[in-house]
């Protein structure tokens, strides 16, 4: 990141180029401009980029789906700082490998989480309900979102969203929380770009949490398939044998 | 714009008695797309289906809505008149006002009548995106397999081979016959029971095309009609056959009583198939008591075995025939027919003794200083009396086998609460699964009798050979495909597809999914899997189901008082 | 050129035959006596023991048969004689003058509608007329008006031609001649099926005595949507809604005057029968006189039990000795022995007396056996003596399935059928 | 005031719960006229955004019926659906609805009484739940 006129933005530093002022405190959604950048790369060269632990797991979901070949990117491993941890609410902020900065703990709790899981549903689907009609259906969430791997987003499908105007319906928000639940990697660059101030970080960590309970999985492992993925192999669910047989 | 026919059957009264016909009718005619809404007194006679032909070529409609009963029978019937009038058949659609409407909601006509108004417009609302289809054709492995070395299971392979088609018969015993290898004789017939066993026997084994694996159980099977890949495991190795069509005749087991009537504690108390034994052995058989529906026709196990009843009239002649005397305790004489009627009438005219009792009093077995007695309420006579014997035989039911349970597993057939297996109609398709390629023979569907086993082996046979004799399946359209403009390549699809149907593929300098048809068995799990909208299931596309929903919205939700 | 085959009867059992024999290749001719296929189970209003509507799951196999490219139909035809042996018969069919172009007639009814002729009804059992020219029944399969030569005033007595006049489509010929059709066969199925025993014969039962006695295949009528009453429930007499019924098993069967044999089914199309009854009068109560309740089949024992404990259907072990007229015109008087420890005669009145009466094989299978040169049992059904073979006649290439050989029900009937279809397979393989 | 009567969906599978609703209807086991039913060739063809659209549109209750699991025609497309369900259910919770407006079960082809007990208890319980609050939410 370089900080030119006074707004920080990204920058790309080709081989024996002098890379001067970098500033590495802002975060930035960095694996979305990598996912763009990626099919213009026909050399075969590597790349290399800086990664926070949560964009490291934006790595390994599209190394999982062979999106990009491994051994092209490199990773400069990021520690965020204090302040960073605080506004991701992130529980999990040191990269396997520490390259830049200070290595802090995450944090155990979302302030916001909690307080909703302790509202009464009603009170709830408030929050939620005021917090949607903001919702002016930029699409900003879903164009910086690391793990939005569609070039048509199907939140713009009259079948799945019916409402034409804006903002729009309940099935916009509930679908794309269904469709991050097995890939969400907590960045918070969806809320981050939020022009409306909707918490959608929070919504993510809910979904996630209930997910991991059900099904012991966390997104950003290239290891593991999604349980959506995958049979029951060896569950047996309530109801599975026909009582009568 | 679509021209939509919608035409609502009254199905004599079936529907009409609940659902107001014409009520339906009007507001059909006012749904979009709607050219012509019209009605039928039954839709599926020669008649309503005339009238739909006609009112198709009249109104030059395109697409076809019939509102009647369930298009697990019927559709078919109703696709060949939307080709014989020249629309092709996938532009039909089905609503189910009968089964899932008329019939379920009998006490309540107006509330019936409003679903039917929303189930109907939400056909019309998917009848509005169909698109018409052509259909794929998968050629036939010519191989058949039987399960189940019985009476059932060597029929349907002596038949299957005659006509010339290889057939894999599967006995998880070492020696074939089943439960007949047990057995005295068959009535009415009156050559001895393992003469007649043999002669079958011996006539599956010289053919060259019977292929017989004994000590085999099935493991696992996979595949669809006309390509079924079956792993075997022969006497504990793995074996692979394949398959065009499978039959299974897998019989049943007679129920062991538990404790009733003495039985394991009082000597000379014995079952059915432990006397057919006895009389195997030519022994004496005395003075004995046969005691009918033993452990069945009562709470618990309601049905009747059906042919207990003629087992005993036929062993009872064979005791007075052997100089001993034979009372046959029963609550109905189950001899259905001309044979087994005779046959009720010979035991009556040779002395055999029928005494009636109820369910509410059954029979008390007694054991004697010499023998047995047994103590019966005879209806009849409205007197309780005493009878002697020197056995007590048990009619006991035939159950279904255990492993029956697997087999169902393994071939995703289904079985009655009973655990006998469940064909796909009881009147019009007895030998015949609701899946394609799999038949049903024999005791392991009811309790069968030998000739009655005979004959379903035969039509099990017939069915299983018309696949393989055609060559060919003809194979639905309702498979998936990709919209490649949609598909971003992540592989959702690829890994939820139980049939390895789906991989990546690079089309036009893009990474795309990439659906083979022929592998692709229409279940639509890539569907639910893909993020985006790039895959879809012909007949059952987002668009379609997504109207369905957003019908039933305006007309439950919205338009509702 | 593939095998031909010949089907005697076009019921469930000749239907199913039909389907199963065309999908393996060869070509049927089912040869049906009246004018249309579908038999006894078309008149049935419902099934057991799913209460399915019999003609809903009939309507699609006779359309299939018809529409079968392997498949011919010869309606109002009947076999003439029968040459040659095992694996060249010489069948010689007889198509009867319809008096109609079969390929004019649109089925339209106008000529139904005009003619002014009325006779009894057969479909409805004798409960409703029908026209000199006539559709035996609204789904009927070929859906082809026939003109019944005996009754018709035109052919009797050269006086009408009413029909010629508004048939459109110019499909009327009183001039029409029975047809001959020669088919050299490679096999004959015959399903020829079962007909009613007149219970008249029995005076006891008061059949034909007391109006409000009808028969069993009579009160399906009456139950079916389509039938002569529109599906409500009415007895004869007065056109009243019954509320005590009675039924009354055995009548001709299991009876060592009349017929030995059990005729299989009555128990249970009786029970069925109480069942629905109640479901078109829910305060109609059902009493079954009967001597075994032979509830064999797959659900059977169920589905009495069900008659008896949800529909209050009262079952009772007693075969009625006399049937006398009730004071009036309307209603019987039942007399029976009471069994189960009160003894002793009672009377009891009902306001209508369905008898359940012993099914014979249908008229006409003597003659056929005679052409067929097989041989029938001594209950006159035909003969079908092998273990191995059930469904063989005496005859090498002569089938025999469905009631024709047995008493026995639709499903197995059906699998009957089908069986048909792998023993003529297993017969015809390697015969050129 | 009348008694709330949810309008309801439901999705069957073409192989097993559509043939035991079927079955259900030819042995006249009556029950509440709310349901609307759906066939698909498998239950594992439900997209989960169907059920959220529908719930979203203001539908009170979405039943997802399949075969029993290891009855799946197509092998395991029932497993998928075991999997997907459960999630949306918990999306349902969190956004503050009551998650139970959406169920998943299984009825055999054999099970007309099943499928009864299915459809009564699903409306009684959506009926207790009262209407889908995002009825009257309109964005």
């Amino acid at each position: 990141m370089r900080e030119e006129h006074g707004n920080v933005g990204p920058v790309m530093i080709s081989k024996g180029e002098d890379p001067g002022d970098v500033r590495t405190d802002v975060p930035y959604q960095l694996i979305t401009i990598l996912s763009n950048l990626y099919p213009w790369m026909t050399d075969g060269k590597k790349i290399a980029v800086v990664t926070r632990k949560c964009d490291e797991k934006a790595l390994a979901e599209f190394f999982k789906r062979g999106y990009f070949a491994r051994d092209r990117v490199i990773q400069i491993g990021l520690a965020c700082n204090r302040e960073q941890i605080r506004q991701c609410r992130c529980s999990d902020p040191v990269p396997s490998v520490v390259d830049i900065g200070e290595p802090h703990g995450g944090l155990d709790t979302d302030a916001l989480s909690e307080k909703l899981m302790a509202m009464s549903s009603e009170e709830r689907l408030r929050f939620w309900e005021y917090q949607f009609r903001k919702c002016n259906k930029c699409f900003a969430c879903t164009t910086n979102c690391p793990v939005c791997f569609c070039d048509e987003c199907v939140l713009e499908e009259r079948t799945f969203v019916p409402e034409r105007g804006v903002p729009p319906g309940m099935s916009f928000h509930m679908i794309r929380a269904y469709h991050l639940s097995d890939k969400c990697i907590e960045c918070g660059e969806c809320e981050r770009s939020c022009p409306a101030g909707i918490p959608l970080l929070t919504l993510r960590k809910l979904v996630a949490r209930d997910f991991k309970e059900m099904y012991g999985f966390s997104p950003g492992d290239e290891k593991t398939v999604s349980p959506l993925l995958t049979t029951l192999e060896g569950e047996s669910l309530d109801g599975d044998e026909c009582d009568e047989c | 714009m679509p021209r939509i026919g919608v035409f609502i059957c009254h199905c004599g009264h079936n529907i009409a008695s609940t659902v107001s016909v014409e009520e339906v009718v009007r507001f059909a005619s006012t749904l979009p797309g709607v050219i012509v809404a019209d009605h039928n007194l039954y839709s599926c006679s020669e008649e309503g289906l005339d009238s739909i032909r006609k009112s198709i070529e009249q109104n030059k409609l395109d697409r076809v809505v019939v509102a009647a009963c369930t298009p697990r029978t019927h559709e078919p019937l109703f696709r060949s008149v939307c080709e014989q009038a020249g629309v092709n058949k996938y532009l039909f659609e089905f609503v189910n006002i009968r089964e899932h409407c008329s019939w379920i909601h009998a006490k309540e006509p107006a509330n019936a009548t409003e679903k039917a108004k929303r189930l109907v417009a939400m056909g019309v609302s998917k009848a509005a995106l169909l698109e018409p289809q052509t259909e794929g054709e998968s050629s036939v492995t010519p191989t058949a397999l039987v399960i189940g070395g019985g009476l059932a299971g060597l029929r349907a392979t002596a038949s299957l081979v005659a006509q010339g088609i290889d057939t894999h018969l599967v006995e998880k015993e070492s020696r074939l016959g089943g439960l007949l290898n047990d057995i005295s004789a068959l009535a009415p017939y009156s050559e001895d029971a393992s003469t007649l066993l043999k002669e079958l026997v011996d006539e599956v084994k010289a053919s060259n095309k019977a292929h017989i694996h004994l000590n085999t159980k099935l493991q696992g099977v996979t595949g669809f009609v006309g390509n079924f890949n079956v792993v075997l495991n022969e006497a504990g190795k793995e074996k692979e056959v394949r398959a065009g069509a499978i039959i299974v005749a897998t019989g049943a087991r007679d129920f062991i009583p538990t404790g009733e009537y003495g039985y394991g504690s009082v000597p000379g108390v014995i079952t059915q198939l432990e006397f057919e034994r006895v009389l195997k052995t030519g022994e004496k058989p005395g003075r004995v008591v046969f005691i009918q529906c033993v452990g069945s026709r009562q709470p618990g196990r309601e049905y009747c075995s059906r042919i207990c009843c003629n087992t005993s009239l036929k062993n009872a002649l064979k005791v007075v025939e052997a100089g001993g005397t034979a009372t046959i305790v029963h609550r109905d004489i189950m001899s259905s027919g001309t044979v087994w009627e005779e046959l009720y009438r010979n035991a009556s005219e040779k002395g055999v003794q029928f005494i009636r009792y109820m369910l509410s009093d059954p029979p008390r077995i007694h054991k004697k200083a010499t023998g047995i007695a047994a103590e019966v309420y005879d209806e009849a006579l409205g007197e309780r009396i005493e009878v002697d014997a020197d056995r007590v035989v048990l009619a006991t039911p035939l159950v279904s086998r255990v492993d029956s349970a697997e087999v169902g597993k393994l071939l995703k057939v289904p079985r009655d609460k009973h655990g006998f297996f469940l064909e796909a109609h009881v009147k019009l398709r007895p030998v015949e699964f609701a899946t394609d390629g799999v038949f049903i023979c024999g005791s392991a569907r009811w309790p069968s009798s030998a000739k009655e086993t005979m004959s379903q082996a035969l039509g099990a046979a017939a069915k299983a050979a018309i696949p393989i004799k055609r060559g060919k399946v003809v194979i639905e359209a309702i498979t998936a495909w990709v919209d490649a403009d949609k598909c971003a390549a992540c592989g959702n699809c690829v890994v939820s597809c139980p049939y390895e149907a789906i991989e990546i593929v690079e089309q036009d300098g893009k990474r795309v999914a990439k659906v083979n048809e022929t592998q692709c068995k229409g279940c639509g799990a890539c569907v639910a899997a893909c993020p985006n909208d790039a895959m879809q299931q012909r007949g059952f596309t987002t668009r379609q189901l997504g109207a369905m929903i957003d019908s039933l919205v305006k007309h439950a939700l919205e338009e509702s008082p | 050129m593939p095998k031909k085959v010949v089907v005697i009867g076009g019921g469930i059992a000749g239907i199913q035959a039909c389907l199963d024999i065309a999908e393996m290749g060869y070509e049927v001719h089912l040869v049906e006596r009246t004018p249309s296929i579908g038999g006894r189970m078309a008149q049935l209003d419902k099934t057991f023991p799913t209460n399915d509507c019999s003609l809903c799951i009939l309507s699609p196999k006779m359309i299939m048969c018809a529409g079968h490219e392997n498949i011919k139909l010869h309606t109002y035809s009947e076999i003439q004689s029968v040459g040659g042996e095992f694996p060249r018969f010489k069948v010689r069919i007889r198509e009867k003058a319809r008096h109609i172009a079969i390929n004019r007639c649109t089925g339209c009814g106008d000529c139904v509608t005009k003619c002014p002729v009325k006779v009894p009804n057969e479909f409805e059992e004798g409960l409703s007329t029908r026209k000199a020219i006539y559709l035996p029944f609204p789904q009927a399969v070929p859906r082809k008006v026939t003109i019944d030569a005996v009754h018709c005033r035109m052919i009797t007595e050269k006086k009408c031609g009413v029909c010629k006049k508004v048939c459109q489509a110019g499909a009327i010929d009183y001039d029409q001649k029975d047809a001959l059709v020669d088919i050299v066969a490679a096999a004959i199925v015959v399903t020829t099926g079962f007909d009613l025993f007149d219970a008249s014969a029995l005076r006891q039962y008061g059949l034909g005595a007391c109006k409000d006695v009808v028969t069993s295949l009579q009160l399906e009528r009456i139950l079916s949507a389509a039938g002569p009453t529109g599906g409500h429930l009415v007895r004869p007499s007065d056109g009243k809604e019954p509320k005590k019924l009675a039924f009354v098993q055995c009548v001709g069967s299991r009876d060592a005057k009349m017929f030995q044999y059990c005729s299989s089914v009555c128990c249970m199309y009786a029970t069925k029968e109480s069942i629905l009854v109640r479901e078109h009068v829910p305060d109609v109560e059902s009493t079954i006189f009967y001597m075994d309740m032979r509830a064999t089949g797959k659900g059977f024992q169920e589905f009495v039990n069900r008659a008896e404990k949800q529909y209050g259907v009262r079952y009772m072990r007693s075969r009625p000795a006399s049937v006398q007229p009730a004071h009036g015109e309307s209603g019987v008087l039942v007399t029976y022995e009471m069994v189960g420890g009160i003894t002793g005669q009672k009377t009891e009145e009902f306001d209508m007396l369905i008898l359940c009466p012993a099914l014979v094989p249908s008229r006409g299978s003597e003659e056929l056996s005679g052409l067929l040169k097989i041989e029938l049992d001594k209950d006159k059904f035909a003969s079908t003596p092998s273990w191995k073979n059930p469904i063989d006649s005496t005859r090498r290439g002569v089938l025999v399935c469905g009631f024709a050989a047995e008493p026995m029900d639709i499903p197995d009937s059906v699998a009957q059928a089908s069986g048909v279809a792998s023993r003529i397979g297993e017969l015809l393989q390697g015969v050129s | 005031m009348t008694e709330f009567k949810p309008t309801i969906l439901a999705f069957c599978c073409n192989w097993c719960s559509y043939a035991g609703a079927d079955l259900a209807g030819v042995s006249r086991l009556q029950m509440p006229p709310n349901v609307h039913v759906v066939r698909v060739m498998c239950s594992a063809s439900v997209k989960p955004e169907y059920v959220m659209k529908a719930i979203s549109q203001g539908i009170d209750g979405v039943l997802v019926l399949g075969c029993h699991v290891g009855d799946c025609h197509y092998m395991t497309g029932n497993h998928r659906t075991a999997k997907r369900m459960p999630v949306v259910q918990k999306i349902l919770k969190d956004i503050g609805l009551n998650e139970k407006r959406v169920r998943l079960d299984w009825v055999s082809a054999a099970e007309g009484e099943k499928f009864q007990k299915v459809i009564v208890d699903f409306v009684d319980e959506v009926a207790k739940l009262g209407p889908n609050p995002l009825k009257e939410v309109r964005f």
